[in-house]
């Protein structure tokens, strides 16, 4: 707020807030459902949430989780069920569905938003480029105690995007925010210390390898399975790392892609260049 | 801002088992396929980033034994003890409070040892370390009880700087 | 049987957390100046903040592990925010509570600005 | 699989920790100086990291676990570039 609004209106703005977040915090009682009786069986994701496979199996044979009687929409078609973790179509592959239709289905979509992306990063960059670095000489640099505590987040943050952008197949996320996470941890190690400067030729080489290793492995479902885009390796069991055919793949490119787009994005805005 | 203490080959594979243990711990249930798959990306992940992770390599691994069963259970007590002290002065209607900033001096060499003895500092009772220059470190003090250097250090720091000197030797 | 004092500690413990995290907000509200605030803030929420996650660990079985490195991450990052903070304050020309004695950090920012 | 937590419990909880988060609020809006403004978020945030985790349990989904790192992961930076940004260092 501006530092010349009068001390009420600031009084009566706060009143209203406060409001609004106490009629939201009692609202979670009438509107929430209770906690110990919750029913998400019936998410796909929740196999993998609770962790275990072999119950979500015997859930299946029991039939506990599909309903036997369920009508089929066309009688002329005979129903089949599908069996997670034995089809070799990939929306069963995947424990997240959702990214089963992101990058299967809508794939092509996919390459456009981070295409999207790319070209939103170069027109920063061409906005903000300039040549030489300017020197600041009267910022204060920050304490040791910064230094020390980002350079060792950073490696936490690093790996916990890496684990966000491999996991995206069985757990919400994927390449997007991994890639998000990186450039943040990247953030971090330009708040800690002065004159930090990422290295410039090897985010544009993991640029442009992984945006080239997006089309490539689209060109490989060309050949292979005639389509573009098109799964051509195996699903394996549902929940493992190593299933849900080229999702893993498709979502280790976008997640390198982001994460380096992102981090060459803030040194653009953050570093301040002397145009010449 | 620091000199290496190690060589690259050193902090690489230090960055290396570390990630590996990180990446075990994220994915918890164990596996075989995460573990093929974190040996692989701690290996290309600590190829990019191992000149930020540390500067001493493999030789952290020996502190850990000195983290867990000496600093740990030291640092638990002073952080268990300060939020005792912070309940009763929160709660206390008078709220006695005398603060004031001091300075206290350290014997510690290394910039990962003083960040330690810093961040130590800010979690044990009535202590808030505000900034650090070379040896010193700039406490606020919510209820000041020595103005004096020396005396203040020991009062403050003393607990943890034994065994970070230890740790870190 | 085992599962269950793991669980009940559990529940403690997240009671545990749960009151430390109002007291560090109580103490933000009531205590006179930023410093001080800052003291009640840092120590108590994030005490709250890692018993809380360790409980929760506690009663469901299997979340240990990863909420011990979320609580191994807080009690890493939470001091040096907080430092952060308060070094920004006292350069951003926040006057401390008048009864502080003495301010032995005040000549060393006035050392710095002079310098400048 | 778990223990049975009685509905009060929860209850305890969630009044707890909304009364904590209204505090730091009003500290967030009124605090006489941009400092104070930031150190009422920074509690706020803190605070909302453990309201994740106890949302976690009461879902009983372990992946909120993981969103509630991000949010720990957020609250850092956030807080250290309002920090840094608060002593003209940026």
């Amino acid at each position: 707020m501006m530092s010349d609004t009068p001390e009420m209106v600031k009084k009566v703005f706060a009143i209203f807030v406060v409001g609004i977040l106490i009629i939201g915090f009692f609202m979670v009682f009438t509107q929430m459902p209770k906690g110990n009786e919750v029913n998400v069986n019936n998410t796909v994701s929740r196999f993998y949430v609770m962790k275990d496979v072999d119950h979500a199996t015997q859930m299946l044979d029991k039939g506990t989780y599909f309903n036997k009687d369920m009508v089929p929409l066309r009688n002329d078609v005979p129903y089949t069920p599908i069996t997670f973790g034995k089809s070799s179509n990939l929306e069963d592959g995947a424990a997240n569905v959702v990214t089963s239709i992101v990058v299967d289905y809508r794939g092509f979509d996919t390459l456009g938003e981070v295409t999207v992306l790319f070209l939103a990063a170069s027109g920063v960059m061409l906005v903000l480029h300039g040549e030489k670095r300017k020197i600041p000489k009267k910022k204060i640099a920050p304490s040791e105690i910064m230094y020390v505590g980002t350079r060792i987040a950073f490696a936490v943050i690093f790996l916990f995007g890496i684990y966000v952008f491999i996991h995206g197949h069985l757990t919400p996320g994927g390449g997007f925010p991994g890639g998000a996470i990186i450039a943040s941890g990247i953030l971090g190690l330009f708040l800690g210390r002065q004159g930090y400067s990422p290295n410039k030729a090897g985010l544009t080489v993991f640029e442009s390898l992984s945006g080239m290793a997006y089309v490539i492995i689209g060109i490989i479902g060309l050949v292979g399975e005639k389509s573009f885009l098109a799964n051509f390796l195996p699903t394996g069991t549902i929940g493992d790392l190593f299933s849900a055919g080229f999702i893993a793949l498709i979502y280790i490119a976008i997640g390198m892609k982001v994460g380096s787009e992102l981090s060459a994005v803030t040194n653009a805005m953050i570093v301040d260049t002397e145009e010449d | 801002m620091e000199k290496a203490e190690a060589s690259s080959i050193n902090r690489y594979f230090y960055a290396v088992v570390l990630y590996f243990f990180l990446w075990i711990i994220l994915t918890y249930p164990f596996s075989i396929q995460e573990w093929e798959a974190g040996a692989a990306i701690a290996f290309t992940a600590s190829l990019l980033s191992y000149k930020e992770l540390s500067i001493s390599g493999l030789k952290n691994i020996k502190r850990i034994g000195i983290l867990l069963f000496w600093y740990l259970p030291v640092f638990i007590r002073e952080l268990i003890k300060a939020n005792l002290h912070v309940a009763g002065l929160v709660l206390n209607p008078k709220m006695p409070i005398k603060p004031g900033f001091v300075k206290i001096k350290t014997n510690l060499k290394s910039p990962v040892a003083r960040v330690w003895l810093a961040n130590s500092i800010t979690l044990t009772p009535g202590t808030l370390s505000v900034d650090i220059e070379g040896q010193y470190i700039y406490i606020h003090w919510i209820t000041v009880g020595s103005t004096d250097v020396e005396h203040a250090s020991e009062e403050i720091a003393g607990s943890f700087e034994k065994i970070l000197e230890v740790m870190f030797r | 049987m085992v599962d269950l004092i793991l669980g009940w500690t559990g529940v403690v413990l997240v009671f545990i957390g749960v009151f430390f995290l109002f007291l560090g907000a109580l103490g933000i509200f009531r205590l006179p100046d930023l410093f001080n605030r800052l003291q009640a803030g840092t120590k108590a929420t994030t005490l709250g903040v890692v018993s809380t996650t360790i409980g929760v660990g506690l009663i469901a079985k299997g979340w240990l592990v990863f909420s011990l490195a979320l609580a191994i991450f807080l009690l890493m990052t939470n001091p040096i925010s907080s430092h952060a903070l308060g070094r920004a304050s006292y350069r951003a020309g926040v006057k401390p509570y008048k009864g502080t004695n003495p301010d032995l950090y005040a000549e060393k920012v006035k050392k710095e600005s002079d310098q400048k | 699989m778990r223990i049975e937590i009685p509905q009060f419990i929860w209850i305890a909880w969630f009044v707890i920790v909304s009364i904590a988060t209204i505090l730091a609020t009003i500290r967030a809006i009124v605090g006489p100086t941009n400092s104070d403004r930031a150190v009422g978020l920074d509690t706020w945030t803190t605070i909302t990291t453990g309201f994740w985790v106890i949302l976690a349990l009461y879902f009983f989904q372990y992946i909120l676990l993981s969103v509630s790192m991000v949010y720990a992961i957020l609250s850092f930076l956030g807080v250290l570039a309002i920090a840094r940004y608060l002593e003209r260092g940026l």
